[in-house]
């Protein structure tokens, strides 16, 4: 069953189009990667799915909804989460303050029950904290859970970026280059944690440059270049893509 | 803080003997004034002539055969800063306090030495209803906006111009003038065919003096301050414009001139008390000469100098009631001092504290730039 | 309270409960001047300190109080203290009203935005609009509060209203950091697109604070209305909106005790400096640039915990 | 027709200054991020040090009127200059790397603390240049009247603009301050001195502004230590307006302010000039997020 399905996506920027009549879909409980070269409109394609563009042409549809017209926060409450490129943390706040951000829209409290610190209210940040703490756990950060954000070394920050994903109840996570400045152990350890988020029943849709992580990880592949589609499949056939091997010839930046 | 204690303990120990108090100390006479921000030249002027008042009187053997120790706070001409001055002098044991220029920011204090009992004598307030609240102690040197205003319709009516244009500046003191005058001019069947505010502050007037021509008027009466007086009457004359000008008191000072440049200033009128050059009392002159020897000017404005009569009527008042007792003070003021010789003419006060008698003189600029007192 | 200790906070509060007694009424009514001063800084502090907007018109919704207040008093006699939620609705409906259109405005361009309103705000109390604020004037004869059937009209007085209710607003601003909202507002400061990508709905948080924050410093104004019994547009200039923008930078955004003590600073330290006479407001200056360059952070900033 | 003609000229001459006043802001922003809320007390400072040198070189009268303007305004852009130099080296450069309202607080310390200096030594009585410099010629054309200073502040203001953006676009300094301000990690690591085009931000921008404070000062002849924070005020919306950071973007700002003050002046209220001034920047900025000519760069996600 398809979760996620792209129909005919289009984004332009000025004259430049970025993302040019995308379509695909993804299946529900699946891994599925997007690759391309550097430039390709793979960035972008996440930035529509979550809100942040609006695209040109074409629809997203979530779960049998519209994605088109809804603000960022109401497609993360529809149950997709994403962690993006260049690591987007709250800097200054701790590790579980972050990850209570994903919380955030599954408690219910304003400002008068927290002034009062109404017993509802005190229940709901216990819940959210212990929720929080779990996620930390989860991803390897349970002992760093107060420390601040920006102290944390670089692979734990991409670490906490995903718990904060992870803590929104997803039904479809959204990684943008997750392996990005990891080392090797690094790496691996991240396949591990992509396997065990997919166990827990959440689909995962990955943008990632790692060949290794890709092939391991991805049961399907999306190629996209110059903004538009160009292969569609499981990892081996892709790979065989006499179309996505001429596309990476020279923009090649894996071994 | 145990200084701090004893200052309190002094405090009350004045307010409520005063005889207790060794003959040796002196008599402090509070001075609030705005030393700081934009009446700042006032406020500084103020203090010169309270000081200079202060040490003549000494020399002279003071008051009560104390000395005069003249205490200065800064109201920074806003009402906030000028309740806290106010606190300030209370527990610093003033007899009385002169002050301070602005009305809003005497009305944020009148309270303060009313309940503390200390005379206070304002100088350059000039809204009606400070004096409308019933204070006992609270007295002011400056005369009222509705006498003002009622000169202002009267010398428009006596120098024969139809059409008024009104020009405020949006203060307290100006707009009340304004409407004082509308009132009174609509009344006496003229017509007034322009009234708006400018923005004090500013430097280019064009836009409103543009819009002021198109109305048309035979004479304005802008009711604000010097600063703005000025570069109307210079942008005035440079739109080669050569309608007639009437200000009210607050234009009263000689750098008007200045900034206005001699030829644009000619021939402006405005209101004001009298200034201490055009009283003819020895008294007046010689106090002149003084300040000029002092300090190498002639007072800012006649604000300061009606500072100086507050310092002179406090002292009169104190001498009067042979006591430092804010009550007996301010009763004497009330009741015993009727014509008191001050620098800007004979001062009575009546039961609300306000000046009697006709203050009001007009002035017009001649082409020296001097302000020459007319007879109308 | 970030860094504070508790012994800290009690030494605090018993010198402060009991500084009355041994002050003079002068000392008493500048330590009112701060403690207004404070509040008002502590409500600035969740939109400017918290939430990261700019906001440099603060004054005006300060202003909303105090005349909502003042007119209600004089002209239908009720009493000053009972305004108080209504003055805190009027500001903070006001705020919303004016931030909708404009709360998306980046940085700089908010900053001048909320300038501009508290402009045309002041512009339009000195202009007497609708003909109920009394113009240049503004209104008097506000009359003293009564709690209890006592009327409260010495500086001591006051000093106990005015430091209860910024007792009142430490608490309940604390309790308020440490939940959704709060967190959602530091969020907000610390990168937008990811609190919206969070989850967050960003739009909502930045108009509730401008609300809330707007609210309280429209009651911080019904205080200062009856602490004055007069009041007019001179009190509500730009230059008291960059005098609280001053003390939430200088205090460290976002940190309550910070603020606080910035308060005491720059409300206080004028009035020592009363000696230099007309030099006060240099040395003043120079004080506060130099604080900025020692403390780039804030005297306290706001934590790490 | 002839008065909408006469307003409109009334409120370029004052944008003119608003304009000048407002590039030394745009440029400052442009590169440090950073609104130096004492710009306007460097154009006070310009008024003063004018007025003072004026009166005690007796430059016009040793040199002519052409010739000692010329050499007053080129005193004046100097000393200014020095001084933004200065202000820049102590109360901006140790906020360098601090949150950016550290420096805006710093600023405005700075700022209070330029006045205040300024009324000690002057007083705070406010100052007149002498009445007889400038020529008083008022010409006539089409029933406008405009004095002759105004033509030539217009005249000024404008070339000086033209030629600081040719300055900026056309050099090889003028690139180095392009790129600091897009990028000053990038510009650093393309061997661009970024302190250096700080410096020199800090010298013209100043520059201008102390230019600007003269004309005033030499036109209106009235001159107070409180005058650049009212002027500051105006140009820092006049640069909003614009957009901030954008050379042209100033120039455009400060003259449409100053228009839309007189005409606001002129057809709806004097007493609510400014807050109709603020009211259609408010409703600007609403329709255009960041000024008329400012860049619209969307988020980066």
């Amino acid at each position: 069953m398809d979760l996620l399905t792209l129909h005919h996506l289009t984004k332009t920027f000025g004259g430049l189009t970025a993302v040019k009549e995308v379509s695909f879909t993804v299946e529900k409980g699946a891994v599925v990667g997007l690759i391309g070269p550097n430039g390709a409109g793979k960035t972008t394609v996440f930035n529509l799915i979550t809100g942040h563009y609006r695209p040109n042409q074409g629809d997203m549809v979530f779960d049998g909804v519209s994605l088109s017209d809804l603000r960022t926060h109401r497609i993360i409450a529809l149950g997709i989460a994403r962690t993006f490129q260049n690591i987007r943390l709250f800097q200054r706040l701790t590790a579980l303050e972050n990850v209570l951000a994903g919380r955030h829209y599954r408690m219910h409290s304003g400002i008068l029950s927290a002034m009062l610190r109404l017993p509802a209210q005190r229940r709901e940040e216990q819940e959210a904290t212990d929720r929080a703490l779990q996620e930390l756990e989860f991803v390897g950060l349970g002992s760093q859970a107060l420390t601040m954000a920006r102290n944390l070394a670089y692979g734990d920050q991409r670490r906490l970026e995903i718990a904060r994903a992870l803590a929104t109840e997803p039904r479809l996570l959204i990684l943008d280059e997750p392996a990005g400045g990891m080392n090797e152990q690094e790496t691996e350890a991240l396949i591990g944690l992509i396997g065990r988020i997919q166990q827990r029943g959440v689909t995962i849709l990955l943008i990632e440059h790692d060949m290794r992580l890709v092939m391991r990880a991805c049961e399907k592949l999306v190629v996209l270049e110059y903004g538009g589609k160009i292969a569609e499949g499981p990892p081996e056939q892709v790979r065989h893509d006499p179309k996505v091997i001429e596309a990476y010839l020279g923009a090649e930046d894996e071994p | 803080m145990k200084k701090q204690i004893l200052t309190l303990v002094a405090a009350v120990g004045l307010a409520l003997g005063g005889g207790v108090v060794q003959a040796a100390d002196p008599v402090k006479i509070g001075l609030m004034a705005p030393l700081t921000g934009s009446w700042a030249s006032e406020g500084q002027g103020m203090k010169k002539i309270v000081e200079l008042l202060a040490e003549q009187q000494n020399a002279k053997g003071g008051v009560l055969g104390r000395k005069i120790e003249v205490v200065t706070e800064d109201d920074g001409g806003d009402p906030r800063t000028a309740s806290l001055a106010a606190q300030r002098l209370t527990t610093k044991g003033v007899v009385a306090v002169i002050g301070t220029y602005g009305s809003s920011v005497t009305e944020a204090s009148q309270t303060i030495y009313d309940e503390a009992g200390i005379p206070q004598i304002a100088n350059g307030s000039t809204a009606i209803r400070l004096t409308e609240k019933g204070f006992k102690h609270f007295f002011r040197t400056a005369p009222r906006d509705d006498e003002q205003g009622r000169m202002a319709a009267q010398t428009i009516e006596k120098l024969g111009f139809k059409k008024i244009a009104i020009l405020h500046d949006s203060t307290s003191y100006a707009k009340g003038l304004a409407d004082e005058a509308n009132a009174l001019l609509k009344k006496q069947g003229a017509e007034v065919v322009f009234f708006d505010a400018l923005t004090p502050g500013e430097r280019d007037y064009t836009a409103i003096l543009t819009k002021l021509k198109g109305a048309n008027p035979d004479v304005v009466l802008f009711t604000g301050y010097y600063p703005e007086a000025g570069l109307l009457l210079r942008q005035k004359r440079s739109m080669g414009w050569p309608v007639p000008f009437i200000g009210g008191d607050a234009t009263n000072n000689p750098d008007l001139v200045k900034s206005a440049g001699k030829e644009a200033a000619e021939g402006f009128y405005f209101l004001s008390p009298p200034q201490p050059q055009d009283l003819d009392t020895p008294e007046a002159k010689a106090f002149l000469a003084d300040y000029q020897k002092k300090y190498h000017e002639a007072p800012a404005s006649i604000w300061v100098v009606l500072a100086g009569d507050g310092f002179r009527v406090a002292a009169a008042g104190i001498a009067g009631a042979k006591s430092v007792d804010g009550d007996k003070v301010a009763e004497y003021l009330h009741k015993n001092l009727k014509g008191y010789s001050g620098l800007s003419g004979p001062i009575s006060f009546d039961a609300k504290g306000d000046r009697e008698g006709e203050v009001y003189r007009v002035y017009k600029v001649d082409a020296e730039g001097n302000f020459v007192m007319q007879k109308l | 309270m970030g860094r504070l200790d508790l012994p800290f906070v009690v030494a605090f509060t018993v010198l402060m409960t009991i500084a009355p007694l041994f002050l003079n009424a002068y000392h008493v009514d500048v330590l009112n001047s701060i403690g207004l001063y404070a509040l008002l800084a502590l409500s600035l502090n969740l939109i400017l300190g918290e939430a990261g907007l700019f906001n440099m018109g603060h004054a005006a919704f300060y202003a909303m109080g105090a005349y909502t207040a003042a007119i209600l008093n004089t002209r239908y006699q009720i009493p000053i203290l009972w305004t108080l939620p209504l003055s805190g609705l009027v500001a903070g409906l006001f705020a919303l009203a004016v931030a909708r259109p404009v709360v998306h405005l980046r940085g700089d361009y908010l900053l001048i935005v909320t300038i501009g309103v508290g402009e045309i705000v002041r512009i339009a109390l000195v202009n007497d609009v609708f003909g109920i604020t009394g113009g240049a004037n503004g209104i008097f004869g506000i009359s003293r509060p009564k709690l209890f059937g006592f009327v409260i009209r010495q500086p001591q007085h006051f000093y106990y209203l005015i430091w209860g209710f910024v007792a009142l607003t430490i608490f309940l601003f604390y309790r308020l950091k440490q939940s959704r909202f709060g967190r959602a507002l530091n969020y907000l400061r610390e990168d937008e697109v990811a609190a919206e990508g969070s989850g967050v709905n960003t739009a909502y948080y930045k108009l509730a604070v401008f609300g809330l924050g707007a609210a309280w410093a429209g009651m911080a104004g019904t205080l200062f209305a009856a602490k004055m019994t007069i009041i007019s547009p001179e009190s509500f200039s730009f230059w008291e909106s960059v005098v609280l923008f001053m003390i939430v930078i200088l205090g460290g955004a976002g940190n309550m005790a910070g603020v606080l003590l910035a308060s005491f600073l720059v409300i206080g330290l004028p009035e020592l400096f009363r000696e230099f006479s007309s030099a006060r407001m240099l040395v003043f200056g120079l004080v506060m640039m130099i604080m900025m360059i020692v403390r780039p952070q804030g005297l306290l900033p706001a934590r790490g915990r | 027709m002839e008065e909408f003609f006469q307003q409109l000229t009334n409120g370029l001459a004052v944008g003119g200054i608003y304009a000048l006043i407002a590039l030394g802001y745009t440029m400052v922003y442009g590169v440090l991020k950073l609104i130096n809320f004492a710009h306007g007390d460097l154009f006070t400072y310009g008024a003063y040090l004018g007025l003072t040198l004026l009166t005690s070189l007796a430059l016009t009268d040793r040199l002519g009127f052409a010739l000692g303007v010329l050499v007053l305004v080129l005193m004046v852009m100097g000393l200014v200059a020095v001084l933004g130099a200065i202000l820049e080296r102590a109360a901006y450069r140790p906020l360098r790397e601090s949150p950016r309202l550290s420096a805006v607080v710093s600023a405005l310390g700075a700022s209070i603390f330029l006045q205040n200096t300024l009324m000690l030594i002057y007083g705070a009585r406010f100052q007149v240049y002498p009445d007889d410099i400038l020529p008083a010629a008022t010409l006539h054309v089409f029933g406008l009247y405009l004095p002759l200073m105004r033509v030539l502040i217009v005249l000024a203001s404008v070339l000086i603009m033209i030629a600081l953006y040719l300055f900026i676009q056309k050099t090889k300094i003028g690139t180095a301050i392009r790129a600091a301000a897009i990028d000053q990690g990038a510009a650093r690591l393309m061997g661009i001195d970024v302190n250096r085009v700080i410096l020199l931000v800090f010298l013209l921008g100043p520059a201008l502004g102390g230019v600007a404070g003269l004309m005033v000062g030499l036109y209106y002849g009235q001159i107070n230590f409180t005058m650049g924070w009212v002027y500051g005020m105006k140009a820092f919306t006049a640069a909003i307006l614009g957009g901030i950071g954008n050379i042209p973007g100033a120039m455009v700002g400060g003259l449409l302010l100053g228009v839309i003050e007189a005409l606001g002046a002129a057809y709806i209220s004097i007493a609510w000039k400014d807050a109709i001034a603020f009211l259609v920047l408010i409703l600007i900025l609403i329709v255009r997020p960041t000024g008329l000519l400012g860049e619209r760069v969307a988020d980066k996600v």
